[in-house]
């Protein structure tokens, strides 16, 4: 009856409201199944804490001072989405060096194999040299972030910028445009929407990092409050946590592709 | 000065085809068009017009010979070359008054211009120059729409303008009536004459339409790959090319004169038909401008 | 006068560390540094990029282990005075097993622990006493950030080398047995604050400010009592767990509260056995540089001037000056 | 005189053959820089090896056998190899649940948040939780990268099948193509290159959560070797290791593309 | 049976406009064709044809009235009606001749099929078929190439040789001759008379070229926004719903006669002169099918 194998198929309104929610309801009650037999084999576990134990985690971060008067959560976010927000930025330079290189065949010779290449090194297993580089400031956990998604947002702009049809370049150059206004008013304009998206796939990646930077060095952060309390196995804590992040970047996404949707209503063909 | 504003010599083009040979698409084209004359170029399908824009555009470069625009070799795209493309080429993320007023705006802010000292009484002056010519092609109540809100013809016409509003020395247009009604598209025939009179433009018009053809063109070339002596793989040569009389504009009532089916006739018999091969020494290329000598005939 | 010097010093997180926490929070360091007229600032890193940090240059010291201090950066050239000993384990760090196996059935058992770390070091250690080799236990590294919810998740796993906290939180569990600990080889895995030489030669007050701020908080926290609760609540904090459960950490940690006790330790002959294995530990896994010809090839120095190992590359100094000076009162 | 700035250059074969190196020539050229003065420095330095103790550590790590008589390149090498394939296939799957997604609005409704959420979740943040359904040996090695990289896999082909014209699925459908087939004879074949590019993109992804979980739990990889000579600072050891990964992954990326660019010719367009 | 086997009753057609509102395109659609019918339709540009056949093929759904093939409400595009896009809608991962190969592999293999009982003799079956068609467009030495290599014309001409291959029951065609220069426009009309006959289609035939409504159809619908009373957002009807009485296949020569222009000149004057207003109750829907009476006629 119900067409659910139909690529034309309209969903109701019942259907839109309830069926996204569908598999977060069933993980909350595996997960609470879960917690409830660990329980009942140790009354103690604490690595699969009840709902009851989380909800209290939440209360004790969120609203309870900690010994410097700091109600935790906030601080920590608010450290961590200052290091995001700054890394996100000069990730996003990362668009403009992708678009010149997708635009300019000299600058694609010279950047694009090392890009591709740069683009693979991991990282994370090169922390000394990072922090030789960069103290061990805020400047090292951004670099961490920029030089582990840079790379990718250069590359994705870098081959959107290259299928652009070369027929509306053309056109520009006949309506006047210097190669220059071809980058920044043909092309940039035309990408910029795809482009977010993938800036919008990558912000997973950027959270990533994120966490593996303040575990490293820090004094607040979502990521080193995670990896202080790892050692005592507060789950209970990590969980929320864990939900926070994972919040919070989903709503930079959400907000990301609202913004796409409204701003750029002729993608909609 | 250069008496032509174009100069095609020897031009052949060809492409990659299979196993790593090329196929010749263009073979030979010697064309001179002087500076306000309006072409029309007609040819079998496939025959390879809209790759002879294409070198004049300087978006592709010739395998073999030259193609110049007052005198200078073609190496890229330019401002003083308007191409309306086959398949319409607007510029999605805007609206087509926006599309229209691009090359304006292009040509009179610089890129940091356009964010700092935005001139606003400029932008009113393009809006109404773009609403002019909107109005023109039937597009004005169509202004905010994004080119993926409007239908076929409509894309056509907003690409007309888009290139017309720039007058641009040579303009060089590719089927751009291929989606239009009759109605409309007489329309748009009588609105690119007057802009060519008006503009002084140099027009290089391709179409598939005879009747088009001939009541347009103050020359007519006929491009085909189908005379004596060309296998599959010789490419096109241009097979006729003459001057229309009558004076420009025409009017449209001139469709129906025993003098223009003559002509059509003549055309869609000696350059369109693919069984009627004929030898290179017997291509008719009475314009002045040919290569060949020239005769005189009587116009009325 | 140019700018005052700044110094950092990095720690970690750990039972016989978190007075250095308290020490910043407390401004008791703060108090020190000014008396000495430098700045010292605190930084908490997690425990390998600490050192790594310090050998890189980018800290002046750091707290480590004696073995940390011998193959991290010693080995690779940066000469390090050991000037503070905090304290030895005593029980901090334990191989643990459960369903009731003993050290003598882990023969071809997988063991958990973080490979070439003082938790490698115990276990080789109790092999050894118990007549068993390396070779005869299959190791697998597994990262000390994971290895207490990853031996507690994972009921196969039956044997972990682990240090504290999460020798505690292993405990918890049901079934599990402390098969041997830090407590059966005492004054082997020590706690150091150590300096590079370079920059304590330059400025020896960073040594004498360090001191004296550590047996400051030594003393507030031997007094027992509301203060030393109140101080020791503050460390439990920082470390992320409770007070009950940090005291109970401390039971099995050796804090050397007065100077003079840590200043014998290091002054004495015992050091240098337990320096003996440490070093052999590190030679024969490869720790003193893969090229290394000899067990000799780094030379550490003691007090006494005496020196184990090549003389004419002394990269580690135990250094007891300042633990002398707060004990004879020189510092206040 | 040269074009650089020109989007219609066309770069000589010099060009093309210089070009693409630079880059790395530079970088090699900062680091025996750097390793050279902080080698007068102080000559027993390990953080930065100069290019002799590199070559040293390589020969060391592939044609020496270590203390258990392997050699270690190659035991480590093969042991990532084998995880990352088998994670690789398994994210291929991906791919399917993106396209059916994409295609069927029921299932988009069904998945599309849930993924857009738990795309988000840091899964390295949540390792007990992996551990305790998955254990510790390989499984959950794998089960890691795939958790990681293959919500993103999921979204982008999503995205692709989203975006394909609808035109062409109706042009199916008067051929008689079921709804089946047009997932998988219409949609799928035309948006596969482009999500091999996806794939593409985030072979490093995976790179990185290999590492990540073999630095968990191990007894060899590349990952749990960097992991664990960092124990001595060896960087002779960890530099050229890092740099095989990067290569492998590298070649990786280069393959694909290589497939792509030949198997579907009918793209340059 | 139903004697129709196409009917539009009441059939609206509203799309968003600014502020939420909705445009009317279409208004009070009814049309009803009887099956071997050969319909052209026509209209001023933008007046919603293509609207028009995206209904019938049923890639949309009405906004008010009922769509009905064979009796049956049309729900979603099928087998049954074969659809040739004013954008040529070729795959572009296909060679041409896997392009027309395409949906006879369908029909005949499902799935798994595809992969496992792969049937040598029905695969050459279909090239062989394909080639036929291809061979009929012109494109059988292009059959190997992909769509981006063809000129706009061969795509128009492929897609074609795509649906005919097909034979569907009723078969859409907009604007299919758009790019088609005279010559091969005209191959391109017999090509298709000639399967409308042979394989006894329906067909509905959108075209902006009368010549071409008027030649080719059995039935001549003309589609327009201009009307008495309609404002801007009136959307368009049925203004003129005639048949043409020369039995089909016409000889090309037809073109030429007096009876020919003077059906063009009343179409193009009542239809789609957007100066000339017609009352509502004046439309000349003579059509045996249409809802008004029929009058006969003399043709010869
Ligand atoms: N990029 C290309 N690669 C290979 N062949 C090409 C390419 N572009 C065009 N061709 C071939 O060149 C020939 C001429 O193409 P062109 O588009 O110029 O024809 P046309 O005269 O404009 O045809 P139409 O009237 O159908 O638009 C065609 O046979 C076409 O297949
Ligand atoms: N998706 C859409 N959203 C809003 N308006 C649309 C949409 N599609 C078409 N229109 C409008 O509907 C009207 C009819 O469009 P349609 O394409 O059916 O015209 P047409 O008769 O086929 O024109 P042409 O002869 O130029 O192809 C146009 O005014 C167009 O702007
Ligand atoms: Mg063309
Ligand atoms: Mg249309």
């Amino acid at each position: 009856m119900i067409s659910v194998f139909k690529i034309n198929a309209r969903p109701g309104r019942f259907a839109c409201f309830v069926l996204p929610w569908v598999l977060f309801v069933v993980c909350f009650l595996l997960y609470t199944r879960a917690s409830f037999v660990r329980h009942q084999e140790n009354p103690r576990d604490k690595l699969v804490p009840t709902v009851t134990q989380l909800i209290d985690g939440v209360k004790r971060s969120a609203f309870e001072e900690d010994r410097k008067g700091d109600l935790r959560l906030w601080v920590d976010s608010w450290a961590s989405t200052k290091r995001f927000f700054i890394a996100l930025i000069i990730i996003s330079l990362g668009i403009l060096i992708g678009l010149n290189m997708g635009a300019f065949p000299y600058l694609e010779l010279f950047f694009y194999r090392f890009f591709l290449f740069f683009d693979k090194v991991p990282a994370l297993a090169l922390l000394p040299i990072l922090f030789i580089t960069f103290g061990l400031g805020e400047v090292s956990k951004v670099a961490l972030i920029v030089i582990g998604v840079m790379p990718t947002i250069v590359l994705d702009t870098f081959l959107r910028a290259k299928e652009f049809p070369r027929e509306l370049n053309i056109k520009a150059m006949t309506l006047g445009a210097s190669h220059f206004e071809i980058l920044y008013r043909v092309i940039l304009p035309n990408i910029f929407p795809k482009v977010l998206d993938t800036l919008r796939l990558n912000l997973k990646a950027v959270v990533l990092f994120l966490i593996a930077g303040e575990s490293l060095a820090a004094t607040a952060g979502l990521g080193y409050r995670i990896f202080v309390v790892r050692r005592y196995l507060a789950m209970d804590i990590i969980i929320p946590y864990v939900i926070w992040i994972s919040l919070l970047a989903f709503s930079a996404d959400f907000l990301l592709r609202y913004w796409i949707r409204h701003k750029y209503q002729w993608l909609n063909k | 000065m250069h008496s032509h504003i174009l100069e095609l010599n020897g031009v052949y083009q060809k492409y990659p085809a299979k196993k790593k040979k090329m196929r010749t698409i263009l073979s030979d084209i010697n064309l001179q068009v002087s500076p306000g004359e309006l072409v029309t170029v007609v040819g079998p399908t496939g025959c390879g017009k809209s790759t002879l824009l294409r070198l004049i555009l300087g978006s592709e470069r010739p395998y073999q010979g030259s193609v110049k625009v007052n005198g200078a070799e073609v190496k890229e795209p330019a401002r003083n070359r308007g191409i309306v493309f086959q398949q319409y080429s607007l510029f999605s993320n805007l609206t087509v008054r926006k599309n229209v007023m691009f090359g304006l705006e292009l040509e009179y802010f610089s890129l940091p211009g356009r964010f700092f000292g935005f001139n606003k009484s400029k932008l009113k002056e393009f809006k109404e120059k773009a609403d002019e010519y909107l109005q023109r092609v039937g597009l004005l109540e169509h202004s905010e729409k994004y080119p993926h809100e409007l239908s076929g013809g409509m894309r056509q016409r907003a690409a007309i303008a888009q290139a017309m509003v720039m007058k641009p020395e040579i303009l060089l247009m590719d089927e751009p009536h291929g989606a239009l009604d009759m109605g409309t598209r007489e329309e748009m025939q009588i609105f690119v004459l007057e802009q060519w009179k008006q503009e002084n433009l140099t027009v290089i018009f391709v179409t598939h339409d005879l009747e088009e053809a001939v009541f347009l063109g103050s020359r007519i070339v006929v491009l085909s790959q189908f005379y004596a002596g060309n296998t599959s793989s010789g490419g096109a040569k241009i097979v006729k090319d003459v001057p229309v009389g009558w004076e420009l504009p025409r009017p449209t009532s001139i469709k129906h004169s025993k003098k223009f089916s003559e002509i059509m006739q003549s055309i869609r018999h000696e350059g369109l038909d693919p069984h009627f091969l004929q030898e290179i020494r017997d291509f008719d290329l009475r314009h002045n401008d040919s290569l060949s000598l020239n005769t005189t005939e009587n116009w009325d | 006068q140019a700018k005052t010097q700044t110094f950092t010093v990095v720690w970690s997180i750990y039972a016989g560390w978190m007075p250095w926490d308290y020490a910043g929070h407390s401004k008791i360091l703060d108090k020190w540094a000014q008396k000495y007229g430098i700045k010292i600032e605190l930084k908490k890193m997690d425990y390998i990029p600490s050192v790594e940090a310090y050998v890189a240059k980018k800290a002046d010291a750091c707290v480590m282990t004696n073995m940390e201090a011998l193959d991290m950066p010693a080995a690779s050239g940066i000469s390090t005075s050991a000037i503070i000993m905090g304290d030895f384990s005593n029980g901090n760090d334990a191989l643990l097993t459960r369903n009731n196996i003993g050290i003598k059935d882990l023969k071809g058992k997988d063991i958990s622990l973080v490979e070439l770390s003082v938790s490698h070091y115990l276990l080789v250690r109790a092999l050894e006493m118990n007549g068993l080799k390396e070779n005869d236990v299959r190791i697998v590294n597994t990262s000390d950030a994971d290895i207490a919810p990853a031996f507690i998740a994972n009921k196969k796993q039956e044997a972990v080398v682990t240090w504290n906290p999460l020798v505690m939180e292993i405990m918890q569990q049901p079934g599990i047995k402390n098969v041997m600990n830090s407590s059966s080889i005492p004054g082997e895995i020590l706690d150091v604050m150590a300096v590079r030489t370079e920059v304590l030669q330059k400025h020896p007050e960073l040594g004498k400010a360090l001191a004296g701020a550590w047996y400051e908080v030594m003393a507030t926290m031997s007094k027992r009592g509301a203060e030393a609760d109140k101080a020791m609540e503050i460390m439990a904090q920082a470390a992320g767990c409770s007070l009950t459960e940090y005291k109970a950490q401390l039971k099995t940690t050796a804090m050397y509260y007065k100077a003079k006790d840590a200043a014998d330790f290091t002054g004495g002959s015992e050091i240098k056995e337990k320096m003996n294995y440490v070093r052999n530990f590190c030679f024969s896994h490869g720790l003193l540089g893969e090229n290394a010809r000899s067990v000799d090839e780094v030379g550490i120095q003691y007090p006494d001037g005496s020196v184990q190992g090549d003389k004419k590359n002394i990269q580690l100094i135990f250094d007891s000056r300042f633990m002398v000076m707060a004990a004879e009162g020189k510092l206040e």
